[in-house]
Formats: structure tokens, C-alpha cells, sequence
């Protein structure tokens, strides 16, 4: 492929629509952790809050404030479409695949049934400089969730 | 074009890598020099070399290999000394970067006697525009030894705020620490004239000229700063290699920083005394091959003439921020003045992330940065998260402006802005 | 001869060097690589290409030059966390030589907190046979801090004396650190038992590896350390560029070593958090095309084999012994037996002071090191101020050998002794 | 010139004399100064007094003990010929002449009227690294030497 079609793999339509128009975006309540992350090369910025099932096992709400490329927007869109809603379980597994998508260099074939909007990412994976972009929300809920099941959080709301 | 070397053709081919293509076969058009700097062939030439002909470690090697690979070692030396206006060549001390060289200072200072040392009480000045290298040291310093961090803050055209210049350098100073040139804003500091201010409270002044030394003529004597540092990379040469230029008696004053081979005078189990400067700053096996083509590269920019360097950097900065005015939803960061900042040109693109301008130009063959080009505070100051960054140099020609305009003119329409 | 290389005319072809002539047209017999190693056509090659075609910082630029070189920077990182076997590549951290890493280690722990950090009242423990570089760090660290530095002392056969280990290594030791090969007396030290010994008082186990490295396969899990170091220019790479390993956890306990950009996570002018190892101890712009080298150096090593190497080393080290104990008058310094040395071999000449031994050595193109070598105590231990030193590599064949034993003869003759 | 030949330069049969049968060696009394110089590159060392006379214009004694190699040894020997008995004015005129000869790369033409034995050492200065083994133990004496005239120091004798 020419790197021009391999550029426009990236900036798919559905990238760019999530850029402009992201979901489920700005900080909410309830939430049991909130992190912020940071890409240090590029600074690009994510503050997310994610909100479990009081037994811990369904992502009920995930929101954040983010500042970055239209890749890094974009994931932090789409991601919160995925997880929300969906069990922990199911969740982290999607993160998984998702992963495996970033970084196998353009060679792993992605599955719209599981990965719906998040195979539009598929392109991004020819770019190693963008792959961070387009992790950092996805490492931000992680790390959320697992400090939420580590430490048995509980709802946080301000006063 | 005004001001053009005026063998920027010949200059061009100097420097084998200008001749790559890239994205899809198109020429490389290079604006990251601020970031770092293409080389000449003659100094992978002097590399080599050294690598095939005359390798060996330095100083301690007695042979004919260990007397030649010396020999070049040390001539890089004066071709520094001389390329700073250094009073000697033991002012000159071999780093691994520029941000060493500032580390080494601020590390000294840590563990320095008084009058030297900075301690609880004590008051250490830098500016808002600085490199994170020439931030962090500072932080680090002053938390650990309970002092004092302030700053310079930035006008709203990318000056320093000078106005406040008597509250900030005040008789508790013991450091004023700034960039000559900023690598965001283009800025170029009235460093002379800081250094006079900081000198009349006793202050010691740390010039980071990383940006300076590829473009400006350095005098240190000239602008009497007491440590200057710049990075070999930036300047055509190799990386590895980065310079402090210090005053004699300072350094003669100062304590060691890294221990080990090189810097010592005697070594009992017990304790050691230390070598005279520059060696009691050069612990270990020095960047050798690096500073025969940190020599090599030194020469060849004086044989161009820094003057003639800086001549052509501003007529193409100049036709930069032209380009740029003619393009909409354009904000550039920093001076608009030609004449008060350097070749590197941060800008905002309205609507498109830098990240986003950046891959797009790259498509197009044209190499940028984007980012906060470690100048975090720099961009929290002017209400951005990061901006791309154009940088030229001695080898930039107005075509690669044009090219590097009409490609951006692309990306917007790419992004439909 | 049992053990050489069994190519070792056509390993010979690739450093170019080795075609040199010295002194009035003679050979170069090159016997003192564990100063510094000779480069193979490769790494010279490797270092060309990133020069001429890839160059550009890493990490920071998105363009295809500086992912290019991003790319080929962490993959030597890749191949240095392979060569250590490493459990993880985060834990190469690049340094610009052994000296640096040491020195990394020794700061960090000064400014580090409890119950890392190292006090009044601690102990560091090294040995006498360290080189400068293993030894000055630790003086500054103890004596900056007010804990106290004890050593190993040596046997007459130059071993570390391990009969008082129990006295040495005691609760409130904080750091043990020794060298794995002495680049003095060539003894192989038991580095995987004192690591346990001193991991049974919950010291941190620092091994330098500098003269190790070139010579025997290295796995730093099967020796238990918590930090090693060893450096580029030893190991067939270029200056400029060192490493050190460190356990993941304890670098991520650790505090900064130098501030600058690409160890940051981000900056306010009041403050800065960190980035995660390996970046957080490699402040500023890397050695690139160093580490590019190193890859290229430490790949060519690997596929000849470490076995191979050191057999070959053991075979030429045994031959130069042999050589040595006929000529009358000759002392060597350090183990007797091949077994437990590498290969560098020091030793005196009854009436010929080192220097002049080098001097005349090397009229006739055998090139040595005179002096301490970098071990002042070791040779105090002895009784002597200087040695010579010869020290083979994988080119040395045993021709060289008697080229050196018979200029040798001629010194002795030349002085009348 | 061959190397063989400059080796030769070097290694003078004064040289080798020199070495073999130090002049003044050993340390003596009375001496107002006593310093210690090293070599850091190769660890030759010299501990060197120097008496003067009472106005402090003459060098009266200069004694020494120093351990190095052949051009350390013999320099140090030379230099104590060549200064004991002279005033420290001529003193400090033949070290700089001999300087001269060192740092002159082998293209200065010494004068033995000037230099006597010293222009044994012509030879060295074809060798870099062994420049600094010739100039040691003069480096020593200049040291000792300013230390007495800038502080006026008395003699010293061990009680
Ligand atoms: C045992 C040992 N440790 C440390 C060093 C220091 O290495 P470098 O000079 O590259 O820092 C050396 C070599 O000089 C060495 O032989
Ligand atoms: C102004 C300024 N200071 C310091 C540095 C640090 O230089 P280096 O990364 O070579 O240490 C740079 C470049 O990155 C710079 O632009």
C-alpha cells in the first residue's frame, strides 16, 4: 500500500465523525476512581472516571476530559461506547483485542462484531507513533477499573 | 531571496540524507533541526575515520593508536574553545548533551561549599520559556536543598516579562539560569544584559545555548556568562556529546560530579583527590568518536561562518512566517519580528490537532515536530496543549518552505478546515 | 591450538583496523582491548546508514526519520535487554558509559528515601580490586551521606579475600558492588555467591560488568544482581553509550538521576512528575546512533557466541601466560591459573618501568597499556605503582602473541636488563 | 625520520645514565617547601623539597624522591644539576627554555651551553605522551619554589 492509502486508512470517516462529535464526553458522577494520564511525548491529556456496579462487575459509567489528536479523541469516544454498560469481565477482554489490534503492525485482521466502531482503528496500527494515541484512554479505564476492584472503592461524589 | 548562503546548493550537498525520499517517493523536506540537526558527510567522514584508522582510548594510552585517537580527542577541545571564545581550552568539558552539562552544574551546586553551594535560603531564577532541561535540574536542586525556585514570566508576544527583573534577581540569587535562544518561541534573550543584572547581586548566570550554537556567534566572554551549555547534535554534529563551558575558577571551585577513571589525581581506598579541570568533570571513557565529529562539525559551520549561518536562517525564517500570514486559522506562537528570535516557528492550526498537522505533512514529505517540544510551561503560558513546531536551517531552501506550505494548505483541506 | 575461533582470519577481515601499519611499517599487534575494543566493518556500517539516512531525535518526532530512528533505538534496546537476558527491556537504561551508570546508581541512592536511600550509619561494601570508576562513586556517596565504606581485601593470588565475609556484609549494609572481571589482575570473581551473601542482609547488589561484558555470557537473573553496568566501547561498540540494568522495581522506587526532557511526565514550573524506567534515568536527547552502534555490536558478538569468544579468549590468555613465564624477569600480577581470569593479563619487568616497556612495545607496533590502569589500590595492594598491561580479544591470534613476547625480548635487550 | 630512530632520540645514553645513577636524590634538609606531584594518566609521582637561600634570590638545595620511568627518573635528575646552585631567577629561565624544547613537537634547537645534559630530552618531544614524564619533577620545583616567594616561608627542619 502507498503510505498515502495507508494515511487515509487511519483518518477514516469514522474517526474523524468521533473527533468531532465525541460520546459520552465530560466528567460525571457517580465514580469510584478517577486517574489522569498523560502521553509524555506529545502531551496529549486524558482525566477519566469510571463508575462499577456496586458488586464491582458492570462498567455502569465511564466519563472523562480529554485533550489530544483526532486518533487519541477519537479512541477515548469509541472506548466508552464499548465498555459502557458491559460486564468488567467482558470489558478488559475487549481491551485485550483491542491491543492486540494497536499493536500488531497492521497484520491482525479486526472483528466488527466485537470490536464495532473500534475497527476503524485497524489503520492506526501502521503508525507506531500513533498507537499511544490511540491506548491512552483504554490504559486510563484499565488502570481505573483495577484500582476500583483492588481496593473495593466506593461510590465518590462531591460534597 | 536575501540573505541566502549563497552556495545553499553546494551546502545541500554536504549532507547525504537530503537526497532521501520519503512518503511515497517524494523528497524529504527536513524542518526538525531544532529538534535535531542533518550532518555532513565530512563529519561521518572524520567518524569513520577514526572508527577504522585510529580507534583507542584516550589519555591513558601510550601507543600509537592511544597518542592519535588523544590527539584528535583534544583538538576537538580547541575547536570548541574557539567556536565559544573561550579564555582556555580547559573551560571547555565534554558532556553527553545539553542536558547533562545543566545537570552537572545544578548537581555541583547541590553539593558545593559555601560560597558555591545553594542551600535553604537561597534563591535560584529561570524562565517560563525554558527546555525542560533547563527546568527540571533546577527543581530538582532546589527541592532537595530547601531553596528557592522563581521565574521570569513571558509577554504576550513571547518576550521575557523583564518589567519585575528587581523583585526576582535579588540578593538571595545565587543562579540565574536561562536559554539564550527558546526552542518554542524563537525568542532571542538579552543574555548580556541579564547577566549584568544577575552579576550585580552575585549571581552565578548558566547560558543554555543549545539553540544558540547552531545559529548565532557565541562569545561567552562577550556576554560574561559563567557556564554555557549546548549539545552536539544541534550543531551537525553526532549525538553523545554535549559541552559545559565553564569559568576556570568556578570549575576549579566546584566538586566533582561523576566519579571514576579520568578525573581522578589519586585514588586510595580511603579517598582521592581529583584532577584539574576539564578532566575532574570527565569521569569514565569519553564520547571520543563523537567529539572528533562534534570537531569536524564545529569546523565546518565556521568555515560556512556563523554569520552567514544566521543571515540565512532569518531570510528563511522570514519567508517561513510569510508563508504562514498567508494561511487561514494559522496563530503563530512567539515573536513576529524576525529580527528578535531564531529559526524555529511553533504555530496553532485552528481546528486540526498538531499531532494531526504533523502526520499530514509527513505525508507529504515534509518532517515536522508536534508537541510541547519539552517546553511544557511555555504552552500552559499562551493556553495550549502543543503546537507544531517548523524549524530550518543552514541547509533549508525556499522551495522546502513552499512545499511545506502547500502541504499544509492540504491538511486543512484534508481535515476540511 | 585448542579453542580459537575457528574463523578467525575471516573475524579478522572485519575490523578494518587490523590492516594498519605502525612504527615504520610494521603490523599493528593490537593487545589492549580491555582499554577500548577495535569496531567491526558492521557497527562502523550501522552507525553510517543511521547517519546518512535515518538520523532524527527519537521518541519526541512523528515523522518518518524519527520513527525510523525510534525505531532502531529501542530495538538495540531490545537487543541489550536480550544479550543481559533481561526480564524486561524496561530495565536497560543507556547511560554514556559504565562510569555514568555507576555513578547513576550511587547519586540516586544518595537522594533516594528509606529504606532505599543510603545514610549515617550504613555500609557500602566494594573491593579492592575496583576500578576508579567502582570505587570514587561509592567515596563520594558515603562520604557525602556519613555512611561508612568498607572492602574485600585481595589474596597474594589475587582473589578477593571471601575469609571475612561475615565481618564485611552486615546488617546495616545497604550496597555491596564489585566488579565480575578485574581489568587489572583478570580475576573472575564469584559474583552470583557474594550477591547471595549480601542479599541475606538485604543489600543491594551492584556488579560491574565493563570488563565481563566482552567476554562472557552474561544473565543477570542467574547472578541474582540488582543493578550492572558495562560500557559500549568494550564490547566491539562504539563511545558515547553504556548501560545499566537495573530490577524493574527498584528502578521505579528509585528518585531521578538527571532532569531534562523525555524523563518527564509532565512539568509545571513548580514541579514535575516522572516518566516510567528506562526513560526517567535518560534525561535529554540519547545516544542514538550509540545505541544504533551497540545494537550492531552486541548482535555481532552474539552471533559468534559468547562460548565461542571466551573460549577463544581463555586459549590466547593461556598462551600469552605461557609466553610471559619465559621470559626472565617477568611478574604477572593476578591469577596464574587460566581458568579463573579473563583476558587481561598485567605484569612487571624486573628494571624496565612500564612506560618504557609501552614505549618500546610499541616501536615495534604492539600496542599496550602502561600505568594503573585505572586500579590505583589494586597495585598498592601489590607493591606497585604502574604495571603493563596486554590484553587480547576475539581477533588476537596467537602470532600477535609471540609478535608481543618477542618485542618483549627485544625491550629487555634494549635495556640492557 | 623512522620511529626506530626517534626512539633512539629519546632513549640517550644520557637518559639511560641519568636513570640508573640519579643525581641528588633522597630527601634532605633544610627545605622551606615540599610538594607532591602525580601524573594522574600513569601514577608517576615525585615528592620534591626545595631549600633556598635566606633572601630567598638562590636555590640551595633541591632534593627529591620519585618514582616513574626512565624520562621521569632522568629529568628529575637533570633538573636538580641544572638549578642547584643557580639563582632562582636563571632557575626559572631554564625551565622556560625547557619547556620550550618539550612542547616544541622536536622543531626547537636546544643549546647545550644553555642546557647542558638537558638537551638529552630533545628527543622526547617527539613523543607526546611522554612530555608530561619530562616536565614532572620541573612542574614540582616551580610549585615549591612560588610557594616559598609568595609566602616568604622560613626553613623547615624536622624537630
Ligand atoms: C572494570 C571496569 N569498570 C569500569 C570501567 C569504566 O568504563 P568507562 O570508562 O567506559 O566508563 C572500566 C574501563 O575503563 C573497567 O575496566
Ligand atoms: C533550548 C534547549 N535546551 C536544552 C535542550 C536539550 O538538549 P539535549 O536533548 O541534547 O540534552 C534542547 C534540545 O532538546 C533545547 O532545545
Amino acid at each position: 500500500m502507498t503510505q498515502q492509502a495507508d494515511l487515509d486508512a487511519m483518518y477514516q470517516e469514522i474517526i474523524l465523525d468521533h473527533y468531532k462529535n465525541p460520546q459520552h464526553k465530560g466528567l460525571r458522577e457517580p465514580y469510584e476512581a478517577e486517574v489522569h494520564h498523560v502521553n509524555p511525548t506529545c502531551g496529549d491529556e486524558v482525566t477519566l472516571r469510571v463508575h462499577l456496579s456496586a458488586d464491582g462487575t458492570v462498567v455502569e459509567d465511564v466519563s472523562y476530559d480529554a485533550e489530544g489528536c483526532s486518533i487519541s479523541q477519537a479512541a477515548a469516544s469509541v472506548m466508552t461506547e464499548l465498555v459502557i454498560g458491559r460486564s468488567v469481565a467482558d470489558a478488559l477482554k475487549l481491551h485485550e483485542t483491542f491491543l492486540e489490534l494497536m499493536q500488531g503492525k497492521g497484520t491482525v485482521e479486526p472483528d466488527e462484531d466485537v470490536l464495532e466502531d473500534g475497527v476503524a482503528f485497524a489503520g492506526v496500527a501502521k503508525f507506531p507513533a500513533r498507537v499511544k494515541c490511540a491506548l491512552l484512554s483504554w490504559m486510563a479505564w484499565k488502570d481505573a477499573t483495577a484500582r476500583i476492584t483492588s481496593q473495593g472503592a466506593t461510590p465518590k461524589e462531591t460534597s | 531571496m536575501d540573505g541566502l548562503l549563497p552556495d545553499l546548493e553546494i551546502v545541500r550537498k554536504d549532507f547525504p540524507i537530503l537526497e532521501r525520499t520519503v512518503a511515497d517517493g517524494r523528497p524529504l523536506v527536513y524542518l526538525d533541526s531544532a529538534n535535531t540537526s542533518q550532518k555532513p558527510q565530512c563529519v561521518v567522514d572524520a567518524m569513520v575515520d577514526h572508527l577504522e584508522h585510529h580507534n583507542a582510548n584516550v589519555a591513558r594510552a601510550m601507543h600509537t593508536l592511544g597518542a592519535e585517537a588523544t590527539e584528535a580527542f583534544e583538538h576537538s577541545r580547541d575547536v570548541v574553545a574557539g567556536f565559544l571564545h573561550a579564555r582556555s581550552r580547559d573551560e571547555v568539558v565534554f558532556t553527553k548533551n545539553a542536558s547533562e552539562a545543566l545537570n552537572l552544574v545544578a548537581n555541583t551546586l547541590a553539593w558545593a561549599d559555601a560560597p558555591l553551594g545553594v542551600g535553604a535560603g537561597d534563591r535560584v531564577v529561570i524562565t517560563e520559556m525554558e527546555h525542560h532541561s533547563n527546568i527540571v535540574p533546577w527543581q530538582l536542586l532546589t527541592q532537595r536543598k530547601g531553596a528557592e525556585l522563581r521565574w521570569f514570566g513571558l509577554t504576550d508576544d513571547g518576550h521575557l516579562d523583564l518589567s519585575r527583573i528587581d523583585e526576582l534577581i535579588t540578593p538571595n540569587t545565587k543562579v540565574v539560569a536561562l536559554t539564550w535562544v527558546s526552542n518554542m518561541l524563537g525568542t532571542v534573550n538579552p543574555v548580556a544584559e541579564i547577566a549584568r543584572r544577575a552579576h550585580e547581586v552575585g549571581a552565578l548566570v548558566v547560558v543554555d545555548a543549545s539553540q544558540a550554537a547552531p545559529q548565532l556567534p557565541i562569545d561567552v566572554q562577550a556576554i560574561d556568562a559563567d557556564f554555557l551549555a549546548f549539545t552536539g547534535h544541534k550543531t551537525v554534529g553526532p549525538t553523545g556529546i554535549g559541552v559545559l563551558w565553564g569559568r576556570l575558577e568556578l570549575l576549579e571551585q566546584l566538586p566533582p560530579f561523576l566519579g571514576g577513571g579520568e578525573m581522578i589525581e589519586t585514588v586510595t581506598m580511603e579517598t582521592s583527590t581529583y584532577a584539574h579541570p576539564p578532566h575532574k568533570f570527565e569521569a569514565g571513557t569519553p564520547p571520543i568518536v563523537e567529539a572528533v565529529g562534534l570537531g569536524a562539525a564545529l569546523t565546518y559551520l565556521s568555515e560556512i561562518g556563523l554569520d552567514a549561518i544566521h543571515a540565512h536562517e532569518q531570510a528563511i525564517t522570514r519567508y517561513l512566517l510569510d508563508g504562514l500570514a498567508g494561511v487561514e486559522g494559522v496563530t503563530v506562537l512567539g515573536p513576529a519580528e524576525v529580527a528578535e528570535r531564531g529559526g524555529a516557528v511553533s504555530f496553532e492550526v485552528a481546528g486540526v490537532h498538531p499531532h494531526d498537522v504533523a502526520q499530514l505533512l509527513d505525508s507529504r514529505g515534509v518532517a515536522v515536530r508536534a508537541g510541547h517540544h519539552c517546553a511544557k510551561p511555555a504552552h500552559r503560558r499562551f493556553g495550549v496543549q502543543s503546537s507544531t513546531r517548523a524549524s530550518s536551517y543552514l541547509y533549508t531552501t525556499p522551495e522546502e518552505i513552499e512545499a511545506f506550505i502547500e502541504a499544509l494548505q492540504y491538511t486543512k483541506s484534508y481535515f476540511k478546515v
